[in-house]
């Protein structure tokens, strides 16, 4: 069993206008920067994006915002140091935002990827961001009803991979991507460096194969902080 | 006829076999615990299947030699199993995320009794013993698709193959094949169809075994094992 | 920060009549007979314990079960190789069973760790099974509402431990063992090997300190399967 | 009377320093993002505390130098950091069972306002711009116990503990101590309650720069803290 491709566009390229991608990341770490400016080659549009945030700078997730190929972000902070193509994009509403708590967010990609449709939480209740959701009192206490979420597609960084697509993750560049990779129908895996399968113990494995559809080697990947304090641009020589 | 039908029937070996042809390369699968397990055994060369355990094991192997077992390695039968290369260890909220999640591609169960609209009975024979479940309602519920191992009758010859269960109920609706000792059938929206029976047997005469219609769509083919 | 303590009695020293214990381990693999063991010794009795199993032979889980210390079992199977114990006090009406899925049985601990008091799951619906709980339909499927499990205590043999609690387990050993340490107010671990903090690497954790209360360090800890194979019993020489 | 207060009410490090006195040892413990932060730089000799940041690190330490930085360790204010011996990471669902779950012991958060409930709201200023809400409302209605460092009124000199949130809550009835800049107050069924004040006000005065009754139980201590 091979799930390995040999490019980022080759990994990228069934993802179509319209899909729902989950990227993972959070901040400077964990982003998937090589598949997002595959993806941003491809020329789709009209995406739904799950991520933490907004992106930043002229990179990455914010390069693909800026070039308004995103109709809809779900996230749970979309500011930051330089969210400037969020911004723009959502106060002349050209963007959807989708504003989720971290926890919330995080937890409704684990249900969509096991299989839980629904789940009551204590987070957001009695605020705006309950709105529209039903509540429920267990043990004398209020909850909110939050449903699944579920992607067409996972953008994920690891830092090792075996050919069967087992992973590991470097740090807290972990965050979300264990989550994503269970919740897409197909994620797309770009990995530090590519193993023989066996190679990572079956104890220190993060993520199964058994979540991951496709894997592309991309050595000495590209961090997004790095990039944005280089005051990076994709395309090269974009301006805006 | 019960001694009759024992000469012509398959073995679980054989049952077991004509399943494991099914099975795709590169497919996760589940196996029931019991005669399921045997399924294993007949991988036909060059496909590579990777089988989950519900105890927290993706990619385990043939039983260890007796002596050799490592009793932290076992399957969900208690079993002592061995890791192939690319396994993984996990806790048992991600094995059943991996099950109710949909990531399994296939669970091939044993089964007191499947109707012909898919409902699966293979947890409890209603009687005052201690019950258990395990994680047969879990798998049934959300591996992609189900399919049954099983001999075509009980013991007393009573039909396994029936147009309601009347045994407590594993799951709904969720067997789409069904792998007996006399015939291959598919779950269908029509019901039980006939895929494949083996030859020495008539459609009338499987019928007659059968506890509800068997449809038969096209050329119903030979079913036909290794001796 | 320093959980440990010197021996398995004082561990479960707090353990009082009437708690609710969860207690790692699936079949022969991850029991942690001599926390179990140390249990038995205290006396206490009238609890509720949560297990998947029912213990076998005459030793750990199926050895308290046998003098009557376990009020209530809640567990996905109690049938084995040799659950007499159990199987003779059932039928008798000495003991209550609350017979709950497998994999709900592990969500709903994981729910109770991870402070969801409620979820959805398909598994269930339309059993007997399903009895008493509600149903609720998403997306045009019916799904059982299940509730977050909670103990007292946890028991969880670990195969390493440092001062902070900080664990990993031994390949299938894992299994329900991280769940319950999150589910439970207090969680006592006994680990094949103690080490110092900064010896488990980062990455590798499997259970967070935050997770654990009380570590033992148990070296060469029995393992059920082996036990059970060599028809052990406790205490020894105990007849039935 | 804004250049007055200006003259006596604490800086910031003097708050932080204040909440720091109170964290006991061996506590796990979340910090906000931007000025609760600074608390973990008062931690007093001899207590061990363990920090968790949202994003999947319990047990990390001070920033590294500058160019020591390992942006795949940063908090969840973005900020790099660097781990003590005994961290651990995981993932995000993970990291909020830890919150969710009632694991941590404390949490310190900055306020736009406090109501005297305990209702706190503190990521919204209800405004145009792009809102952002990050893991406050899990941390409030998840932590054991929730405490806020604030200023005691706004640059505007209006209340910031006040008997009613008029802008967007983070969370009902959470919050069970305040550390401000003037006084110490924790929240109780009867509302406010005045614990520390600083020598330089008097009661009066504070009542006067906070938006509802302070109850005072017992002698009100005086809030002293390093220069």
């Amino acid at each position: 069993m091979d799930k390995t491709l040999p490019t980022a566009a080759e990994a990228v390229s069934q993802i179509k206008d319209g899909s729902t991608l989950m990227i993972g990341g959070f901040g400077g770490s964990g982003a998937p920067i090589e598949l997002i400016h595959a993806l941003i080659d491809t020329g789709v549009r009209n995406l739904t994006i799950i991520n933490n945030n907004a992106g930043n700078g002229h990179i990455g997730l914010a390069a693909l915002i800026r070039q308004e190929r995103v109709k809809k972000l779900v996230c749970s902070f979309p500011r930051g140091r330089d969210t400037q193509s969020f911004a723009d994009l959502y106060t002349s509403g050209k963007i959807d935002l989708e504003l989720v708590p971290q926890g919330t967010l995080a937890e409704r990609i684990r249900a969509g990827g096991a299989g839980i449709p629904a789940f009551y939480t204590p987070t957001g209740v009695g605020t705006e961001l309950a709105e529209g959701k039903p509540v429920e009192e267990f043990e004398g206490k209020s909850y909110l009803q939050e449903r699944w979420l579920k992607a067409d597609f996972a953008l994920i960084k690891a830092e090792v991979a075996d050919t069967m697509g087992n992973l590991t993750f470097r740090m807290a560049a972990r965050n979300f991507s264990p989550l994503m990779a269970m919740a897409a129908e197909t994620t797309i895996v770009q990995a530090g460096s590519l193993v023989d399968v066996g190679k990572i113990l079956p104890e220190q494995v993060v993520t199964p194969g058994i979540f991951v559809d496709r894997v592309v080697e991309i050595s000495d990947p590209a961090q997004e902080e790095t990039l944005n304090r280089m005051d990076a641009r994709y395309p090269e020589g974009s301006v805006t | 006829m019960s001694g009759a039908l024992d000469k012509i029937k398959l073995t679980n070996a054989q049952i077991a076999w004509r399943a494991a042809q099914d099975i795709e390369d590169g497919s996760y699968v589940n196996l029931g615990i019991g005669f399921p397990e045997m399924i294993a055994n007949f991988q036909p060369d060059g496909r590579e299947v990777i089988y989950h355990t519900e105890n927290g094991i993706l990619g385990f192997g043939d039983a260890p030699a007796q002596g050799e077992e490592d009793w932290d390695l076992i399957n969900a039968g208690k079993k002592a199993v061995t890791l192939n290369p690319g396994a993984s260890i996990f806790h048992h909220a991600d094995s059943f995320a991996m099950v109710r999640g949909g990531h399994l591609d296939l669970a091939v169960l044993g089964a007191y009794q499947v109707a012909e609209n898919g409902d699966l009975a293979n947890w409890s024979t209603g009687g005052k013993g201690v019950p258990a479940v395990g994680g047969a309602m879990d798998l049934v519920n959300g591996v992609k698709r189900v399919a049954v191992v099983t001999d075509h009758v009980t013991k007393n010859g009573d039909p396994k193959l029936v147009q309601s269960c009347t045994l407590p109920l594993t799951g709904l609706g969720c067997v789409s094949r069904i792998y007996t000792s006399l015939a291959v059938i598919d779950v269908a929206a029509q019901g039980f169809v006939l895929r494949e029976k083996i030859d020495a047997m008539s459609l009338d005469e499987l019928q007659s075994l059968t506890g509800a219609e068997l449809h038969v769509e096209r050329n119903v083919e030979s079913l036909k094992v290794p001796n």
